[in-house]
């Protein structure tokens, strides 16, 4: 079936919907006095929740990347923290170490976007020919270079303190704690469904299929007419992107950034989710990402009723979290909802 | 069949999107507002019960914001205190002296009958030294656990989290980061009685700012005038030497070179080469014990000689070990062994185990203490009962008291206290910081022992006031 | 004039010459067969000509522009158009998509229409549907048209990619043996087709290794051998000539 | 400075590298994927290492025997556990397994073996040779005074000693000329009548081997714990990418190459600049793929 035919129109217009609807909501909690409350037991969920859905753009940008277009991007988390770091260079108003320009954030979001878009081109234009494995590579290098280029260039980047003092406009406008964090669920939340939807759209078009043929067969696609460089140069742009608009926002949130928050391991929490769930199916990275990122919520309560201390407890979850994707892999390589035959993978 | 997967994910779909709609449904009682500052405050709201974290939390950490002062007869049976520690990750092998440190503070508060008669207890969770990590932990302590104070957090951790946890209004007592960044911040600002200018956080260790004041002193009275410098680019060696030099330059000293290196290398040979084409008396190395015992060992292989500064981790037997007798005669200045109650902490503690004491342990004890000390006092364990109280049970004026023990029965007799640490005289200023006195250790045939002191008095002098 | 030329075309894969020096000339609608023994270029020539891989030396023009080197995107849309020996499907794709995925020039297929749901995308998508559901049923793939094409025999698979290349359109279309694997009513169905569209004007280049129904087929043969043309001309007169004989008897015959 | 000195603390840094590089570059070449885990290779033979030095106790060569077994078992052992029940599935799900592979196994060090970082034992002896010439150009000495360490000679010698035995195998015995065959042209080498499966098993042996090797020298030089070779798995696979992916020669020459860089850039940075000095190694490597990727990804535009 073809994606036209399989995916009922208005798909991606639902989570458009859904986008705009949360985006109003959270404004309204914003900018009225309308409170509202949050159980605190809830408050952990919530938290997790923001870091879910800004991670879930993280998601969609790899899946764009990799799940219809073929391209391993193992460094995903530079243009994350490229986003982030140019958002908040503009915007802070006075950092501890490091560049605090003071500029408004909406600008400095919109930086941050273009920056982990360009880089995002100067990566593509230079590595996009590499055999899948050695982009894999290429990309990974270029995250642990940016990584040692922010620890180490304390006057510019702050070094391993980071930018501190980044305004966050959502915390400006809410003074009580409940309504600040609906709001900012709501609000991040909706752009992360905007971006669904958004997504979706490129994919369900016949963008999407020629996307899905250059991950089939990249030469079978230029033979028939179409300029493949150009599509995965713009699938990695957009996931680049998608990632910057991220950390801009988690810029924002968060009020500051440090190398500590750009670390590989956001790079595996994304590829196991997207794995896990099924790459080329939106809905599914977004489900695989719920799933990891609520296994390590939930475990940290299992600590208390495990029988073990908390340092074997904490060594023993990364094994099992390792154990995962090798078992996924291995059995079930298309992720819960991807289609085996879609994917090309053996079941 | 495709269709089938789609429908499965349309209904997974249907279904996060109705959980999430139900934490807002949840969160219920949306309300019209108005100004009022107390209905949103509901940081530490409705206690813990309902997380099924099990027994963890206990039930009654009568955490409860609304309720009224002085009920201290009947008080909680259990009061929970938050650890955020580093169970895994880069720095997990300083966790287990702390880890003792604070078990063995609360048996020995639990002896003595408890805060409040109750029953004190700490709730430990793995952050791994990782910001994102840290801000899940710090949230489901004081949100799910509900507990009153945390006793913990890195610098990394707490730099750049620093909005986040203020929003917590929630006080929190750290043995462990040295960072300048905090030299300003936290503490009560000297109004105990007044939280709209805290900044919740203390530390129970002496920042960079003092103890490395005290190093580079030691140094310029050596007549060590000249410097090389070779330290690690993570934050706490790069805050080591800017603290150090920052006395040692204003003081009269030079650096020559300085050699900034990546940790855990296989080898450090051309950053020593580099550095030891300078001229200077003495060099500081400010690196994570692993790969300073690699750098020292190529340093002495390549024999450059000259006088070896050692940050304060680095006092460790293990060095000694394994660099061999070239290291003789280095020297590190360590805070936090110098306290008053340093013997009585040494004696307790290593009744409860064998961890190896680091420059973090002295500090984890006297933070369980003053936190113990302060619901005492305050008759409650609240956020902002202990917050008011961490000054006054720690600060001059009052019977001087050496533990928890001690310091529960002055206050039964209505005495005001003064906790005298085991890592300081833990006397918080105004930016909740402690001083005190540093130990000049040098390396020897039995390893490191103290050969010297730098009275606090003397280190004061170089730190500004008010700066610290 | 000839439409397709390919001037001293080299190529080395290796130290091993895999095509040394040939030089083929095809006219509009000129229906051409090349053979020859295994290893003979035949394949290498297809690659250089349509861009796949660049000849080493040589000129390769078409429609009197030089295209050598050029990459198959760009040939395909000057309207030359190829398929492959071992038949390459989009496998992960449907055989309506692997179809749809031809049509040139869809607005679609650009970023801001696709995001905006243009107008002008949804009314070539569906000109596409159509044209797409037209071919898939010339080539009676119309019950299989919602199977991943992973799923087909090989002889249907050849269905495919040919529907697939017809959806461009093209003015040149180059097959590589695209009856191998097909059973004789396919082959005959198949080769009906090709001379249908021959006739309609495309000009079109076979490599086939079944003699019979290639020389029924084509208005001319060319033979290689060792990388280099043996001969060249009419099929009966082709098939009778002695080199020929000799390269297939002698060599490895097929 | 002296040039020279810093090209023979390059050779040093290169020498653990190469070794490693060639395990990592054959199981590139014969198994087609990039092994992630191969760092926890190296860790896993340092704590063999470790042990038969410490625990039995048994001299040091012995024990870097022991640890050279130890590896060539292991590697074997998880390649037929996790990889090769997913050989056919193509280089990125085996890139991703390694990947899962190494943190888990790099936790389950952390597990059993605890958090702090042990020392192997060793006494070291530095030979000087104060009485070179200076040959400065410009600011650069290129000659000048240099010492060397036993510690120096030792791995250097080992390194030769395992390039000149990897030639043996690779020229001179049916197993290494099949290994040959088998990273020019799997397929070719089945129709030969290649045992492909055990080519590929051998492959393992050997690049554990070398893994334990690697292992127990960056042990004795630095300390054994649960990132012993996860902290150069990095430098490992750009020296072999930079050589030409599956080339044994090609992983010597990159291993120098990133040896060398990592000691210049130390040595003449910016001195604000010197924490970078791995970057520099990867920048080398990112430029290398672009100038030359045909070389490194040969198989680009597959031939139809």
């Amino acid at each position: 079936m073809s994606a036209l035919d399989r995916l009922p129109s208005g798909r991606g217009d639902r989570a458009l919907i859904a986008g705009v609807a949360c985006l109003l909501v959270g404004g309204l909690f914003a900018l009225t006095p309308l409170q509202a409350q949050l159980p605190s037991a809830l408050y952990v969920f919530v938290e997790v929740g923001i870091t879910f859905v800004i991670y879930g753009m993280l998601v969609l940008g790899l899946d764009l990347q990799y799940g219809h277009t073929g391209l391993v991007n193992f460094g995903h988390v530079v243009f994350f923290a490229v986003g982030a770091y140019a958002t908040a260079m503009l915007a802070a108003q006075d950092s501890f170490a490091g560049t605090a320009l003071g500029y408004p954030w909406p600008l400095a979001l919109l930086v941050g976007v273009v920056a982990a878009a360009l880089l995002g081109l100067v990566v593509s234009a230079t590595s996009i020919r590499l055999r899948d494995d050695f982009l894999a590579i290429v990309t990974l290098a270029t995250a642990e270079i940016f990584h040692s280029v922010f620890v180490n260039f304390e006057g510019v980047f702050g070094g391993n303190v980071g930018i501190l003092g980044v305004p966050r406009p959502i915390a400006g406008v809410v003074g009580d704690a409940d309504t600040r964090m609906i709001a900012t669920i709501l609000v991040i939340g909706g752009i992360t469904l905007i971006t669904l939807a958004a997504v979706t759209r490129l994919t369900e078009a016949p963008y999407g299929r020629v996307l899905r043929a250059i991950r089939a067969d990249e030469l079978v696609t230029r033979s028939v007419g179409k300029s493949t460089i150009v599509y995965k140069t713009q699938a990695f742009v957009y996931g680049a992107a998608l990632a910057g608009l991220a950390g801009g926002l988690f810029a924002l949130y968060n009020g500051a950034v440090a190398p500590g928050f750009f670390t590989i391991q956001v790079t595996v929490t994304i590829w196991i989710g997207m794995l896990l769930g099924g790459a080329a199916n939106h809905r599914a990275v977004l489900a695989g990402l719920a799933i990891i990122m609520g296994l390590r919520l939930v475990s940290r309560f299992g600590l208390s009723v495990t029988p073990v201390s908390g340092d074997v407890f904490a060594a023993f979850r990364l094994v099992v979290v390792g154990l995962i994707l090798i078992a996924v892999i291995r059995f079930r390589p298309a992720g819960i909802w991807g289609d085996p035959q879609e994917l090309g993978v053996d079941q | 069949m495709p269709s089938d997967t789609n429908d499965l994910v349309n209904r997974r779909t249907f279904l996060t999107v109705t959980g999430s709609s139900g934490i807002v449904g949840l969160s219920g009682c949306v309300s019209f507002g108005g100004g009022e500052e107390s209905g949103g405050d509901g940081g530490t709201g409705d206690g813990s019960g309902d997380d099924g974290s099990g027994d963890g939390s206990g039930d009654g950490s009568s955490d409860d914001g609304s309720s009224d002062d002085g009920s201290g007869d009947g008080g909680p049976d259990t009061i929970s205190l938050g650890q955020p520690a580093s169970l895994s990750g880069q720095w997990d092998f300083l966790q287990p002296g702390v880890s003792q440190a604070t078990d063995a503070a609360v048996a020995h508060i639990n002896e003595a009958g408890g805060p409040l008669d109750a029953e004190l207890e700490v709730i430990r969770r793995d952050t791994a030294v990782d910001p994102q990590e840290a801000r899940t932990v710090t949230t489901q302590l004081i949100e799910n656990d509900g507990v009153p104070a945390i006793v913990g957090l890195f610098s990394s951790e707490i730099n750049p989290l620093w909005d986040f946890l203020q929003d917590f209004e929630v006080p929190m007592v750290t043995p462990w980061p040295g960072s300048t960044f905090l030299d300003t911040r936290g503490g009560d600002k000297a109004t105990p009685e007044d939280l709209s200018d805290d900044e919740w956080l203390w530390r129970t260790v002496v920042g960079d700012t003092v103890h490395t004041s005290g190093s580079a002193v030691y140094a310029l009275e050596n007549d060590l005038d000249t410097l090389g410098v070779l330290n690690g680019t993570t934050e706490g060696e790069r805050s080591y030497v800017e603290g150090f030099l920052s006395v040692y330059e204003d003081n009269g000293g030079t650096v020559a070179e300085r050699v900034e290196v990546e940790i855990g290398g296989s080898s450090y040979q051309s950053a020593l080469s580099r550095l030891f084409d300078a001229e200077f008396d003495a060099f500081l190395v400010s690196l994570p014990l692993e790969s300073a015992i690699t750098a020292l060992s190529d340093w002495s292989d390549a024999g450059y000689g000259r006088q070896p500064i050692l940050s304060d981790p680095l006092a460790q037997q293990d060095l000694v070990d394994q660099v061999g007798s070239d290291i003789h005669g280095a020297w590190a200045g360590s805070p936090g062994q110098s306290g008053p109650s340093y013997d009585t902490f040494e004696e307790i503690y290593s009744g409860e185990g064998d961890a190896e004491i680091n420059a973090w342990t002295p500090p984890a004890w006297d933070a369980m203490q003053v936190i113990a000390l302060a619901i005492e006092r305050a008759g409650e364990a609240t956020p902002e009962a202990i917050e008011r109280n961490l000054g006054p049970v720690s600060r001059d004026g009052g019977t001087e008291v050496n533990t928890f023990a001690e310091g529960k029965e002055a206050l039964a007799n209505g005495e005001e206290i003064s906790y005298q640490g085991a890592a300081t005289p833990t006397n918080f200023t105004q930016h909740g910081n402690v001083f005190g006195s540093v130990t000049i250790s040098t390396a020897g045939e039995n390893g490191f022992e103290a050969t010297s002191e730098v009275p606090a008095e003397d280190i004061r002098e170089y730190v500004a006031e008010g700066e610290y | 004039m000839s439409l397709l030329s390919a001037e001293g075309l080299v190529k080395d894969f290796g130290g091993l010459r895999a095509i040394d020096g040939l030089s083929v000339s095809i006219d509009e609608g000129e229906l051409v067969g090349v053979m020859g023994p295994n290893g003979a270029g035949k394949s290498t020539f297809f690659n250089c000509v349509s861009g796949v891989i660049p000849p080493d030396e040589g000129s390769v023009t078409l429609d009197g522009t030089d295209v050598t080197g050029d990459p198959p995107e760009s040939l395909a849309h000057r309207g030359l158009v190829r398929t492959f020996q071992d038949t390459r499907e989009l496998e992960t794709m449907t055989v309506r998509d692997n179809v749809r995925l031809a049509a040139p020039d869809q607005p679609g297929e650009r970023t801001l229409p696709a995001l905006l749901r243009s107008d002008s995308m949804t009314r070539e998508e569906e000109a596409v549907r159509r044209r797409a559901e037209e071919l898939i049923e010339t080539f009676e793939l119309d019950h299989l048209a919602d199977e991943y094409s992973s799923n087909l025999s090989g002889g249907q698979r050849k269905l495919l990619e040919l529907a697939r290349t017809l959806m461009l359109d093209p003015d040149v279309l180059m097959l590589d043996e695209p009856f191998a694997g097909v059973n004789p009513t396919l082959t005959r169905e198949i080769a009906d087709r090709i001379l249908d569209l021959n006739a309609e004007g495309m000009t079109v280049v076979i490599i086939e290794h079944e003699l019979e129904t290639l020389t029924e087929l084509v208005d001319r043969l060319v033979v290689l051998q060792q990388g280099r043309l043996l001969v060249e001309g009419e099929p009966e007169a082709v098939l009778e000539d002695e080199r020929v004989i000799e390269a297939y008897l002698g060599g490895d015959a097929e | 400075m002296g040039l020279l000195q810093e090209a023979i603390f390059g050779v040093v840094t290169g020498s653990y590298i190469a070794i490693a590089a060639i395990g990592f570059t054959l199981i590139y070449g014969i198994v087609n994927m990039i092994n992630f885990a191969y760092g926890e290779y190296l860790t896993l033979g340092a704590f063999v290492g470790f042990l038969a030095a410490s625990a039995i106790p048994v001299p040091l060569p012995v024990a870097v025997v022991l640890a050279m077994i130890g590896g060539g078992v292991i590697s074997i052992v998880l390649a037929r556990g996790f990889f090769t029940p997913i050989n056919h599935t193509g280089p990125v799900p085996m890139l991703l397994t390694s990947i899962g592979l190494g943190i888990a196994i790099r936790n389950a060090i952390r597990l059993f073996g605890g958090r702090s970082a042990r020392y192997i034992e060793t006494e070291t002896a530095t030979f000087r040779f104060d009485g070179v010439p200076d040959v400065t150009v410009g600011s650069v000495d290129l000659l000048g005074g240099f010492f060397v360490t036993s510690e120096h000679l030792i791995v250097f010698g080992s390194a030769v000693a395992v390039f000149l035995s990897i030639h043996a195998l690779l020229t001179r015995t049916d197993v290494g000329i099949a290994m040959r065959a088998m990273g020019d042209d799997e397929s070719l080498a089945r129709v030969r009548g290649i045992d492909t499966q055990l080519i590929r098993d051998s492959v393992w042996v050997l690049a554990g081997v070398l893994a334990g090797l690697a292992g127990v020298l960056m042990a004795i030089q630095t300390n054994v714990s649960s990132t012993t070779g996860f902290s150069h798995i990095l430098q490992i696979l750009s020296a072999a990418i930079l050589g030409g992916a599956g080339s044994p020669y090609g992983a010597i020459i990159g291993a120098y190459v990133i040896g060398l860089a990592l000691a210049f850039s130390t040595a003449f940075l910016p001195s604000s600049m010197t924490g970078l000095s791995s970057a520099v190694a990867f920048a080398i490597l990112i430029v290398v793929l672009l100038v030359k990727p045909s070389g490194i990804a040969g198989t680009e535009v597959r031939e139809a």
